[in-house]
């Protein structure tokens, strides 16, 4: 297990690695832009107005919530589907039903909250 | 040297059809050999066994040129895919002139964007920005190093692959978000938002067909999903299969599914600050991603390497390449969704229908 | 002007290389300005083809292209606009004058004329002129072909005359 | 009619109505009226549901000249309605709050001419660069003052700095051209929005006033370049009404062919990058690759590709080439088969209804208000095309079929100009088997045009395409006005746009086909 996940460890540090690589090799043989405006945001030629980090609309993390709701519970079905065909009875079927019931009521609630509904 | 680059130069642009095809030849089998002894040295170490040291040690270098290998070999062959894909389903003939049948198109972007300038605005989040590039490149090396190209080149399989490879797929989000937010661009901005949102939404469709698979084969490993497959899963799951499908196009931003980098809304989207070999490494991160997500659906739903007469990785290759060509179809034939009807199609029919379909799953299995 | 200061390090040999490179990876910026943009993007379409020479790859944002087509009249309006995405652009970078207006302003300059600055070198270096009116998707081959040979010296296709 | 009652109405008011020859004015009815009463006349104008083509001001050195030229759907009698102020303190009550399309033309007026309107919202910079610092359509020179110059510098959001304004354009690609649209936005969602035009503006109507007619002509095809035929048929069509030209039979067939060509190139380039804007790559290439098809044919007659100069003052420049009614033949026959590609393609695809039914509808009524015309008034259901209403050239022989749907969103706009092209293609097929022999143009032309003024409206691809002449007797226009169909389509987006998707943003103003140098100019 500890062999495995030194395996992913040392990849890791090798991606790291090769991207840093990549970023050095134009750092030496690229030439470099002069001008006034190079180094400043580019919004379609014109200068922007205003920052681009204000305060943002609701809706995204509204779908940010019930995507936390979500997603740990369905990272327990893995659990649950591993075994699930070879070992136990019938009963399992219903554990199955109980957990995706669980599932299924945040998402109705937010259905009928209108999260899913987009307006101004 | 002067004249050696310059006769060089003539076979690149004038070469006539006998010389095209012998480059092409060579490079066929170029890449042919190499695959061939990675085959070799992977079954040789596996016959070896694998509670020695130094053998692991030598299947993490061996690994590691696999990788780099497939990472960049996949990437300059896809472009050149892609571009010659979509030529032909546009009546024209695409990259030609550059290298024989434009082969060694993608390798002039390459080496031209390794000499491009690596602009940083001024007023981007320093570290967020520079660090974007280094996290959408990460997943991509990992994931690639438990997935089964043949029953002897897969570099590790840990017994939790699936595990894995959802955690790892998951950060590309974070880094796509990162790249939006710490460009500190209006419309970099909204690419980011887009981007998470739209990954958010698409990974439990996803990780939802993939249950009925773990169910049917009870391992996580993806080795164990592979051997475990009599007939293909896509003709146990074919629900799953489109599923999966769907939220794989969706992951990988691309059309319809590509609201982050909306060409014709955001400009350019998340990457749009970034230059030179910061933005390939995004392009290089999203045919890396193409290519893994459906080598993941070959695993999952079409028995990975699994088939009569070739060998396994070529089976694997052929059903990877396959998946990427539907895939590469459906960007050169559809229009883009927008941005609600993309969140709400996932959250109103994909979710509910892989439930429906785990529901149905578990009912079978146990009548 | 000088736009641009030489890489950190400079070799003869590399230089070429990648300047090989370049002259076979021009990536165009979606940037049309008025008429002469109707024939660029005919340029792109079916018959002229452009991604024959890797050319067709059109990057929005300044950061990612290569060279700019001006296509079309520079007003004093849109003058400062193309001189920032120039400046935006990541060297090295090239502009091709496209058409009558980009390089004199065409036929729209007259006397008492108030809005239209007379070519485009006013405002940013020009590497390549293409004259017409607008120039046929042809021409813009053509000078896709001359920035190509600006870069490697080389003519890609034997023109008149062969040099070596 | 309705134009009877008006007159009632209008004589209700007090002002001085003549009627004028039509065949030599190109409109009916005009209106002398005091300045002050312009707002109930507007007023008057609005119950009878006409709608503003355009507002046209011509400088007379001590008196400036406003004209607003109204139009009506059913009954296209034109009225054109003039008053007079004083050049040296203009002031004109706005009627932007009956006609907001004509607002626009306000504005327009202002900076070129300095007229000021009073009770208007917004009189700051649309076209001009903030640089020129004088009134540049007025005869004389006339410098802007420090406090007009604070007017027109007055509403951009400098202080507002916690909005999120995001500048769509000029470099965007979506906009097609040089449009720029400051958007504030609420995340996705679009607020408010300030268009600022004037980036391609190239100075159409000053450079008349400095050229003669013949040397201004090649001009008027570089301000819709997608289908230039239309803007050099008005230009040309009226000198001839002014001049009093008949043109031969088979000029005006031989035109009318090489419009309805260029009618369907201009759909089809619509069509292709509309997609693009969709997000979907292929039809562009092969709508462009039919559109190839047709410059090949226009190539052959006119002798270019894009920006024509082909018709004459009195017929056109060159007889039909050799085999081009043939080519024109096997094109249609082409174009038939093509089209059932383009139904399966994109006319019934999901995403694309998706994208398009139910979004950026264009009521009736607002259409009206702005002035809205073209296959975009026709998607909202009203059957106005000047082809048919007040019918010119080869149009008086052949009646085009106008298309026509109800819904008034972008998949309408999509419908009625596919149907368009069927329509075109019908009456290009009608056409070239009933070519008439005979010169394709008079001999004799008049030297320079008589005194007054004249107005020919066109029906372009985008739509009503006009234009006013005044003539003061020599060789060059006194004034020249254009009215550009794309600029009158494009002010009803900034209505319709708010509270709209940024997605569905593009997908709106993809579909009503601008072409910004024509709104420029």
């Amino acid at each position: 297990m500890l062999r495995d996940f030194s395996f992913v460890l040392i990849f890791i540090l090798l991606s790291f690695l090769l991207c840093f690589l990549v970023f050095v090799v134009p750092w030496v043989i690229a030439p470099r832009s002069k001008g006034v405006k190079a180094q400043d945001i580019y919004e379609c030629g014109v200068d922007p107005f205003g920052s681009a980090w204000v305060r943002y609309f609701a809706p995204f993390y509204l779908y940010a919530l019930i995507f936390v709701a979500f997603d740990v519970d369905v990272l327990y079905l893995f659990p649950v589907a591993l075994g699930y065909w070879r070992e136990g009875g019938s009963d399992r079927f219903l554990v199955l039903l109980i957990f995706l019931a669980f599932l299924v009521f945040p998402l109705a609630y937010a259905w009928r909250k209108g999260v899913f509904w987009w307006r101004p | 040297m002067r004249l050696w680059l310059k006769r060089l130069y003539r076979l690149y642009f004038q070469s006539d059809p006998f010389k095209a095809g012998l480059c092409l030849l060579a490079a066929l089998t170029g890449v042919s050999i190499l695959l061939g002894l990675a085959w070799l040295l992977g079954k040789a170490l596996w016959d070896l066994g694998i509670s020695a040291w130094g053998v692991d040690f030598l299947r993490l270098v061996l690994g590691a040129l696999w990788v780099l290998l497939v990472l960049f070999g996949n990437a300059l062959l896809l472009v050149w895919v892609e571009r010659k894909v979509a030529g032909h389903m546009q009546w024209r003939i695409g990259p030609k002139e550059v290298g024989p049948f434009g082969l060694l198109q993608s390798i002039a972007d390459a080496v031209k964007l390794m000499g491009k300038e690596l602009v940083s605005p001024r007023y981007v989040d320093k570290p967020l920005y520079l660090l974007a590039p280094f996290l959408i490149f990460m997943p991509c090396v990992v994931v690639l190093l438990v997935i089964p190209f043949d029953p002897h080149l897969q570099i590790r399989d840990i017994n939790v692959g699936i595990v894995l490879i959802l955690a790892f797929s998951s950060l590309t989000s974070i880094a796509v978000f990162m790249a939006g937010w710490g460009s500190v661009n209006k419309y970099s901005l909204l690419g980011g938002m887009r981007s998470i949102s739209q990954q958010i939404a698409y990974e439990i469709p996803m990780v939802l067909s993939i249950v009925p698979v773990v169910m049917l084969s009870g391992s996580l490993s993806l080795k164990g999903i592979v051997e475990a497959q009599k007939v293909p899963y896509l003709l146990l799951q074919p629900v799953a299969f489109f599923i999966y499908l769907i939220s794989a196009v969706a992951e990988v931003n691309r059309t319809p599914f590509d609201l982050p980098e909306a060409e014709s809304e955001l400009v350019a989207g998340y990457h749009i600050e970034y230059s030179g070999m910061r933005f390939a490494m995004f392009f290089l991160a999203e045919y890396t991603n193409l290519f893994i997500v459906s080598a993941l659906l070959t695993t999952f739903f079409l028995a990975g390497y699994k088939g009569p007469w070739l060998p396994g990785w070529a089976w694997f290759f052929i059903k990877t390449y396959l998946v990427v060509f539907v895939i590469m179809w459906f960007r050169w034939t559809f229009p883009r969704v927008r941005f609600d009807q993309l969140l709400n199609f996932s959250w109103k029919f994909l979710i509910p229908l892989a439930m429906l379909n785990l529901v149905v799953t578990g009912g079978v299995l146990k009548l | 002007m000088v736009e641009a200061v030489g890489p950190r390090v400079k070799l003869g040999v590399l230089e070429e290389f990648l300047n090989l490179a370049r002259a076979n990876s021009l990536w165009p910026m979606t940037f049309g300005l008025a008429c002469c943009a109707i024939e660029m993007m005919a340029t792109v379409a079916a018959r002229f083809d452009l991604a024959r020479f890797g050319a067709e790859v059109m990057r929005p944002s300044p950061r990612q292209c290569d060279f700019m087509i001006v296509s079309g009249t520079i007003t004093k309006k849109i003058a400062p606009v193309v001189r920032t995405l120039y400046e935006q652009m990541a060297s090295p970078k090239w502009v091709v004058a496209y058409g009558n207006c980009a390089i004199s302003g065409g036929p729209f300059v007259f006397e008492g004329q108030y809005n239209v600055i007379e070519g485009v070198d006013k405002v940013i270096p020009v590497d390549v002129y293409v004259p017409g009116c607008p120039p046929r998707p042809e021409a813009l081959l053509e000078a896709l072909l001359k920035l190509q040979e600006k870069l490697t010296g080389v003519r890609r296709f034997p023109g008149p005359e062969r040099r070596w | 009619m309705v134009a009877e009652g008006l007159l009632r109405d209008l004589d209700a008011i007090g002002c001085v109505v003549e009627e004028v020859p039509y065949e030599r004015k190109g409109y009916w009815f005009d209106v002398k009226a005091q300045k002050e009463k312009l707002p109930e006349l507007a007023g008057a104008f609005d119950q009878h549901g006409y709608f503003v083509e355009e507002v046209v001001c011509v400088d007379w050195r001590e008196e400036l000249e406003l004209l607003y030229h109204f139009n009506h759907w059913d009954d296209p009698r034109r009225f054109s309605v003039r008053t007079r102020v004083k050049a040296t303190d203009p002031e004109v009550p706005s009627i932007w709050n009956i006609y907001p399309g004509a607002g626009w033309h306000e504005r327009e007026i202002h900076e070129f001419f300095g007229v000021k309107f009073k009770g208007h919202p917004n009189l700051s910079y649309l076209f001009l660069h903030p640089d020129i610092d004088f009134y540049p359509l007025r005869k004389d020179f006339v410098p802007v003052t420090e406090e007009d110059k604070r007017v027109l510098l007055g509403r951009f959001p400098e202080g507002d700095e916690e909005s999120f304004w995001l500048n769509m354009g000029p470099q965007h690609p979506s906009t097609h051209g040089v449009l720029r649209l400051l958007l504030k936005m609420k995340g996705e969602f679009i607020e408010d929005m300030e268009p600022v035009l004037g980036y391609m503006h190239r100075m159409q109507e000053k450079m008349a006033e400095e050229r003669s007619y013949s040397q201004y002509y090649p001009n008027t095809a570089r301000m819709d370049y997608v289908a230039p035929l239309a803007f050099s048929l008005c230009y040309v069509l009226a000198l001839e009404r002014c001049c009093g030209i008949e043109v031969p039979e088979r000029a005006q067939f031989i035109r009318l062919i090489a419009m309805e060509l260029n009618r369907i190139a201009s759909h089809l380039l619509w069509l292709g990058t509309y997609l693009l804007d969709l997000g979907a790559a292929t039809p562009y290439f092969f709508a462009f690759d039919d559109r190839e098809q047709i410059l090949d044919i226009l190539e052959g007659l006119t002798g270019s590709r894009l920006t024509y100069c082909y018709y004459r003052i009195g017929g056109v420049y060159e007889d039909l080439n050799e085999g081009f009614l043939e080519a024109v033949d096997r094109f249609i026959q082409r174009m038939k088969r093509r089209l059932k590609d383009y139904d399966e393609l994109v006319t019934g695809n999901a995403i694309f209804l998706g994208r398009t039914k139910g979004i950026g509808v264009i009521p009736k009524e607002v259409a009206r208000r702005y002035g809205v015309t073209g296959p975009n008034l026709r998607a909202s259901g009203v059957a106005f095309d000047i082809r048919v209403c007040e019918p010119y050239d080869g149009y008086r022989f052949l009646k085009p079929k106008v298309a026509l749907r109800e819904e008034g969103d972008s998949f309408a706009r999509y419908l009625v100009r596919l149907d368009e092209i069927r329509a075109s293609l019908s009456l290009l097929e009608e056409a070239i088997s009933k070519v008439p022999e005979g010169p394709y143009r008079v001999e004799k032309l008049p030297k320079r045009p008589p005194v007054g003024d004249v107005f020919f409206a066109t029906e372009g691809a985008r739509g009503e395409v006009g234009v006013y002449i005044v003539s003061d007797g020599s060789d060059k226009p006194y004034r020249l006005k254009w009215r550009s169909p794309s600029f009158s389509n494009f002010v009803s987006f900034t209505e319709i746009g708010k509270g709209m998707l940024i997605a569905d943003a593009v997908a709106t103003l993809g579909s009503l086909d601008l072409v910004v140098p024509e709104m420029d100019r």
